[in-house]
């Protein structure tokens, strides 16, 4: 059975997989790609930890078709840092211990680097809301919250 | 009805809101037209690569291109794809090609023209959300299409899949419905036909669009003036879950803050979204005093025809669809009184 | 107040303990490289998939795989003729039953048979092509319908322990577990106030945001390794191997990160399945679990129904308590009745109590461990209880917890005397902190409730390296689930004196260190510490006897201070750890040590906590408005982590009590097996969480550490409870409190 | 000298009520050997799906702990943690 080829750009490198019509985006980057910090949780797009953007916008990998990835732009939380220069999200989440076992945190900083894009100065409301798609069981959000603030104030700090 | 409805009819469930963004907007018999053109300038997946694959994804770039492919038995067609791929996983039966609707120009678009707004069928609820005059226009409309899922679901989720999809939950079709809106759709033959958004979900699942035939856009006139519109739902959480009840209300106001024109329409209490037009007739002529208020309410409660379920009960949607009701004329009716005839 | 705003202060006298180290497995954790359980891929993987019960209970008349053995890609499939017969103690028997069904299922979600296939697709064709023939039985889904006259029985052979006399034939009534002391009636004789009711809670998820997941790589030898995400990866090689018939020595496990537990992967359910494929196939084998098997297969905690009455005189004395309460098992023996029926009135001095708590099995899955098992029901009856006296008597919530808490000394109502505890500085903390002041508007109520548990100890085990360059490796066998590799590096940074930098904490394979117990119970820190600082302490002392050497003095002549070995006298340079560790060689070889032990000294954990909410009157829907919680952790090694688990298991308790339930049609299937209708908290349903570190030392640790993950669950659902009440005037029994029980509660407020 | 304590469940089934004793042992292995003639079945059940708790610490598989004198000794369910 032959396969589907899609080229993309993945983390900036420009790549090629084969995939089947009805494979999910997510299972592509995991398996044919080894990008597996994209992570699965539900496969139903309800909890977030297979966040990823898509041409610049935030969605879950797991709701999209392997083939629908042809000639877009993908950012996986593996394309966050540069080297060993972590983002200031990355930072803050490490030095605010917003996470405890990790296995969202993947998708919770994809999706906070996508709200942080769009506004950079936003309220704990606003952060709230912003992730309540990314499911965390560990934390109770509070230091993801505070992560996400702090982080927002870094930037906005070092780019005024 | 094609294999879709057949797949779409079992979704004897009130299936969620976000779900409803990716439902087939339609599939039927036909015959295949394969290939498919650059859109936005990227490639698209070619015929080359697809032959021989047993489940065929094709991302055409022009409605007609769409139309031929649909032709082609137990062919899909979806925008967000968010409902599609979990029925997928759960084990429905699969369809032999997949209908990629995104690549087409004229459905992910949103124009205003000096009569009415053309939003694609298949345009990001994100993208839609974020055009401000729109939202200054609707903003009940605005707000129901940003209800549906997560921010990751709305850069896929779309008007047209959140109807298609036929959920007696769906978030934006009251609120489309207050507003009056058409769809236009694709035929088999190649033409286009229009009909009322309230017409096109049938039952849970179901949707009267016939084989072969596909959502383009949806258009909705532009408001009048001292007119607008407001959604509320009730869902446990804050996010991610489905609406338990949903209503919309447009009303239109006179210089006095009279109501000369009014709508509501509710959402997960019965099989499709209900028109309450006793609650229509109490708000006007109002000044949606709490008199007119509370008959409207009661007319809504009176009006739901719902269901026990995993999400609600039907005293409990009965009792809210009247809240929600009051709570969102007063909001529309705030929203008017602002306007003051300055919507256009 | 939240310690997490304060400046990084270290607890007094020590350096490293109560700072706030950046976690060492931080970066790979932010950049997406940490290797979680289903992350693994190896050389010529096959791809396993599970065939489920779709039926609450059956007898399993036959099986047929052959279909499926010829399908493409299929390469080996197992069903119950692939497992040894059961034997040995029940808790085993249950245990191989539960990985594969034997004579029939007793659960939807059930085992019945796995493929292993060269793709996943594969795989579950096949599954779903092997053709079970059952016959459907009559099930049982709650404590009610399992124990009444008639009842369907799940096993034939389940006699009653713990009643006397013994019972004469079988039930779905596992045990009883009984405590007892004082004068029942005579208590509620001497009462003033008496408050009682029946309490229901329905099972609810861990919702791990991980999936189970396990790696099995079989060699023609019978050599097997597994990688799996457990809470203990030497309890999965154990339990793998009674289902596999195997001695555990024929199984190397290796922890993978894990994705979340709070007890849901102390138990297999993947692991000898994948095992027995890798076997059968001589490929190795993945098997991940989908988030829908997860709900259905996989432990819940267990649904409850409690009858409670209690007595108190006007002055808020505590003076009889009476529970009789019955706890969900699953489909096998095991709930946590005994658990919930010690931790009821653990907070309290009570002179004239009954408790008797039932392990009632039903055709649901099994339940597992879940945070402080057992104790948040049984502790949901007895603080909305309390509250509701505190309300008759007049007297402050925290006021008539005060009046009968328990402190050193006393007795605990199941049996042992307390040492050294900080329940009444959890609740002064409470009643002293300006939320606890702040006036509440219409529609808003407050709601207080306390929580016991005991915390483990059991075993563990660590080696200690000192490399050549002076940095150490600290192996222990615990998995790190919230930042334990964290706090082992600030004990070890501590005992050595150097910076907690150059510690290099490893979480080791079953082949790489001592056994250790599952994390779990709270006891990571506690016991898997105290074995690091004592492999510290062996090499310290190895250290001081090098300098010795060096210096030719006795040992006494020399002490280890600032991460170096001095003189007493100061007539020698100190030598540092670089220093020692550089001339390994020359003064007696590799410096490495390691301790094992049975934990002891673990002291128990109390929390209190206050909730503010305001309810939507006419909707039912709850709004949370501020949570303050005070626990007493003993010794916070690293304060933020602490603060975690205190955060975070208030909000797991949150969803508990407003919207996580199982939901289940008339044939005990479930309704709700996702993320969308499974509704653990979101983000925006939650506000900051205020946290209160109480630091009562444990005088059982040498650092003083209690261990923290688990209280704080218990007191969320009696607090939300009572904060509802006093929001919209009606006791509400029945979790959850979703809005349609909050508003049916409202709209027949009369009734 | 073991001063014993029993909880209500154990006092039902086995010792006729007995809350109380004290025994003569130096290790919680002996200290059930004893009970077990003195209350015959309990011996079995003492030694499995029980945690002992020797003067207030639950000690799970203790039978070979050693008894201080006048150790405080309480039989209890066994636990599980999460």
């Amino acid at each position: 059975m032959s396969r589907i080829q899609v080229s993309c750009t993945v983390n900036g490198d420009p790549v090629d997989f084969l995939c089947d019509a009805d494979g999910s985006l997510l299972n592509s980057l995991r398996d044919e790609l080894g990008l597996t910090g994209v992570k699965e949780g539900c496969g139903t797009g309800d909890c977030g930890a297979c966040s990823i953007l898509l041409d610049g916008e935030l969605n879950c990998s797991c709701l999209i078709f392997a083939p629908e990835a042809e000639g877009t732009t993908i950012t996986t939380v593996e394309g966050l840092a540069n080297g060993d220069h972590l983002t200031p999200l990355q930072q803050c989440f490490l030095e605010g211990a917003a996470l405890q076992c990790g296995i969202c945190t993947p998708g919770v900083l994809v999706a906070a680097t996508s709200l942080l894009n769009h506004n950079p100065n936003p309220t704990e409301t606003e952060i709230r809301y912003a992730l309540a798609g990314n499911l965390c069981r560990c934390t109770g959000y509070d230091k993801i919250v505070r992560a996400v603030r702090e982080a927002a104030a870094q930037i906005r700090e070092t780019s005024a | 009805m094609g294999t879709l409805s057949r797949l779409a009819r079992r979704l004897a469930d009130l299936v969620g809101a976000h779900r409803a963004a990716l439902q087939p907007a339609v599939c039927g018999p036909g015959i295949a037209k394969l290939g498919a053109t650059p859109l936005d300038g990227l490639p698209s997946v070619g015929l080359a690569r697809l032959r021989g694959t047993h489940l065929k994804y094709f991302a055409p770039s022009t409605v007609e291109e769409a139309v031929g492919l649909l032709a082609q038995p137990n062919t899909k067609v979806f925008a967000g794809a968010t409902d599609v791929i979990p029925q997928i996983r759960a084990g429905r039966p699969e369809p032999d090609a997949l209908v990629d609707l995104k690549k087409i120009d004229r459905l992910i678009a949103v124009q205003c023209t000096d009569a009415k707004w053309i939003i694609g069928a298949a345009t990001p609820t994100a993208r839609l959300t974020a055009n401000a005059e729109f939202s200054a226009e609707f903003p009940g409309l605005a707000e129901a299409a940003g209800l549906i899922g997560s921010d990751q679901v709305q850069s896929r989720s779309s008007l047209g899949g959140n109807l298609c999809n036929a959920s007696p939950a769906a978030d934006s079709v009251p609120a489309m419905i207050v507003n009056g809106a058409r769809v236009v759709i694709a035929t088999a033959n190649g033409g286009t036909r229009s009909v009322a958004v309230q017409d096109v979900p049938t039952g849970p699942g179901r949707t009267s669009l016939a084989p072969g035939e596909f959502v383009v856009e949806i258009e909705v006139d532009r408001a009048p003036a001292r007119t607008a519109d407001a959604y509320l739902r009730m869902i446990p959480r804050t996010e991610m879950d489905i609406a338990v009840v949903g209503v919309g209300v447009r009303v239109t106001l006179d210089e006095s803050g009279k109501v000369t024109d009014a709508l509501v329409a509710l959402g997960a209490v019965a099989p499709t979204v209900v028109r309450v037009p006793a609650a229509e007739a109490a708000l006007i002529g109002s000044t949606l005093d709490d008199a007119a208020l509370a008959v409207a309410a009661a007319a809504a409660s009176a009006a739901c025809n719902p269901i026990d379920d995993k999400r609600g009960t039907i005293a409990y949607r009965t009792h809210v669809a009247g809240v929600l009701t009051r709570r969102a004329a007063v909001i529309a009716g705030q929203r008017a009184a602002e306007k003051n005839g300055a919507s256009r | 107040m939240t310690i997490a705003e304060d400046p990084a202060t270290t607890a007094p006298g020590y350096k490293w303990v109560g700072t706030r180290m950046i976690r060492p497995d931080g970066f790979e954790k932010v950049t997406g490289r940490a290797r979680f359980g289903a992350d693994l891929k190896l050389n010529g993987m096959l791809y396993g998939h599970v065939l489920r019960s779709p039926h609450a209970h059956a007898n399993i008349v036959s099986i047929d795989t052959s279909e499926a053995e010829k399908m493409a890609g299929v390469r080996a499939v197992i069903t119950r003729a692939d497992f040894p017969a059961p034997s040995g103690p029940a808790g085993d028997q249950d245990l191989q039953r539960n990985a594969m069904a034997r004579e029939k299922v007793l659960y939807e979600g059930h085992v019945v048979a796995a493929v292993a296939a060269q793709t996943r697709g594969q795989a579950k064709a096949a599954a779903e092509a092997i053709k079970v023939v059952y016959e459907v039985l009559p099930h049982v889904m709650t404590v009610d319908e399992a124990m009444a006259p008639s009842a369907a029985l799940l096993h034939p052979n389940l006699m009653t322990k713990g009643i006397d006399p013994a019972p004469t034939g079988p039930s779905n009534v596992a045990s009883r577990a009984l405590y007892q002391g004082g004068d029942l009636d005579l208590g509620f004789a001497e009462s003033d106030v008496v408050v009682e009711g029946t309490f229901t809670t329905k099972p609810v998820h861990h919702g791990y945001i991980e999936p189970h997941a396990a790696v099995a790589d079989t060699t023609p030898n019978g050599r097997t390794t597994l990688w799996c995400s457990s809470q203990g990866h030497f309890t999965m090689r154990a339990m793998s191997a009674k289902v596999l018939g195997w001695e555990p020595s024929r199984l190397k496990v290796i922890p993978a990160e894990i994705g979340g537990g709070f007890g849901g992967k102390t138990t297999i359910y993947l692991e000898p399945l994948a095992v027995r494929l890798s076997q059968k196939a001589g490929r190795p084998v993945k098997m991940v679990m989908s988030r829908d098997e997860v709900f259905r297969a996989t432990g819940p905690a267990s649904g409850t129904k409690i009858v409670a009455k209690m007595g108190f005189k006007n002055d808020g004395t505590m003076v009889a308590a009476e529970l009789w309460m019955a706890y969900e098992a699953g489909a096998f023996a095991g709930s946590p009745a005994g658990a919930g029926s010690m931790t009821a009135l653990a907070p309290y001095t009570v002179a004239n109590f009954l408790i008797e708590g039932f392990d009632v099995v039903v055709n649901k899955p099994k339940v597992a461990a879940y945070r402080a098992p057992g104790a948040p029901m049984s502790s949901f009856a007895v603080e909305s209880l309390i509250d509701e006296a505190a309300t008759k008597i007049g007297m402050d919530p925290i006021e008539i917890r005060l009046k009968n808490a328990v402190t050193e000394g006393c007795q605990a109502t199941y049996g042992p005397k307390f040492p050294r505890i900080g329940f009444v500085e959890t609740l002064e903390a409470i009643k002293n902190h300006p939320n606890y002041q702040i006036p509440l508007g219409p529609n808003q109520g407050r709601g207080v409730a306390s929580g016991f548990w005991f915390n483990a100890g059991l075993n563990s085990s660590a080696t200690v390296h000192v490399n050549e360059d002076g940095n150490v490796i600290v192996v222990t066998g615990s998995p790190d689930i919230g930042g334990s590799r964290a706090s082992m590096a600030l004990m070890a940074a501590e005992e050595f004196g150097i910076d907690a930098a150059r510690i290099q904490p490893v979480v080791g394979d079953t082949e790489s260190v001592g056994y250790n117990d599952q994390t779990g119970g709270s006891r990571t820190t506690l016991a898997t510490g105290a074995a690091v600082i004592e492999a510290c302490r062996k090499i310290l002392a190895d250290l001081r006897g090098r300098a010795a050497k060096q210096w030719d003095v006795p040992l006494d002549k020399v002490e280890w201070v600032d991460g170096q070995a001095q003189h007493v006298d100061g007539t020698q340079p100190p030598l540092s750890l670089e220093d020692l560790a550089k001339g390994w060689n020359r003064t007696g070889g590799p410096l490495t040590a390691s301790a094992a032990l049975n934990a002891r000294g673990v002291g128990s954990a109390f929390s209190t906590q206050v909730v503010d909410l305001e309810i939507d009157p006419d909707t039912g829907h709850v709004t949370v408005l501020r949570y303050l919680t005070a626990q007493d952790a003993g010794r916070a090694i690293h304060p933020s982590y602490v603060e975690g688990q205190l955060q975070g298991g208030v909000v797991q308790g949150l969803g508990w009590a407003l919207n996580e339930e199982y939901i289940f049609d008339r044939n005990g299937k479930m309704e709700n097996a996702s993320f969308l209708d499974y509704r653990i908290p979101v983000a925006s349903d939650m506000p900051m969480i205020d946290t209160i570190v109480v630091e009562v030392p444990n005088p059982g640790h040498p650092y003083g550490v209690r261990g923290v993950g688990e209280v704080g669950i218990v007191p969320p659902l009696a607090a939300v409870a009572n904060a509802v009440e006093h929001a919209v005037g009606r006791r509400l029994r029945d979790l959850p409190l979703s809005p349609v029980r909050i508003l049916d509660a409202i709209l027949n407020k009369d009734c | 000298m073991a001063h014993v304590h029993f909880s209500a469940g154990l006092r039902s089934s086995f010792t006729g009520g007995v809350a109380d004793l004290v025994v003569e042992a130096t290790t919680v292995r002996a200290l059930i050997r004893a009970l077990d003639e003195r209350f015959p079945g309990i011996g079995e059940k003492l030694s499995s799906g029980t945690s002992v708790a020797i003067d207030g610490e639950i000690i799970p598989d203790a039978d070979l702990e050693a008894l201080a004198p006048h150790a405080e000794v309480h039989f209890l369910e066994t636990l599980g943690g999460g």
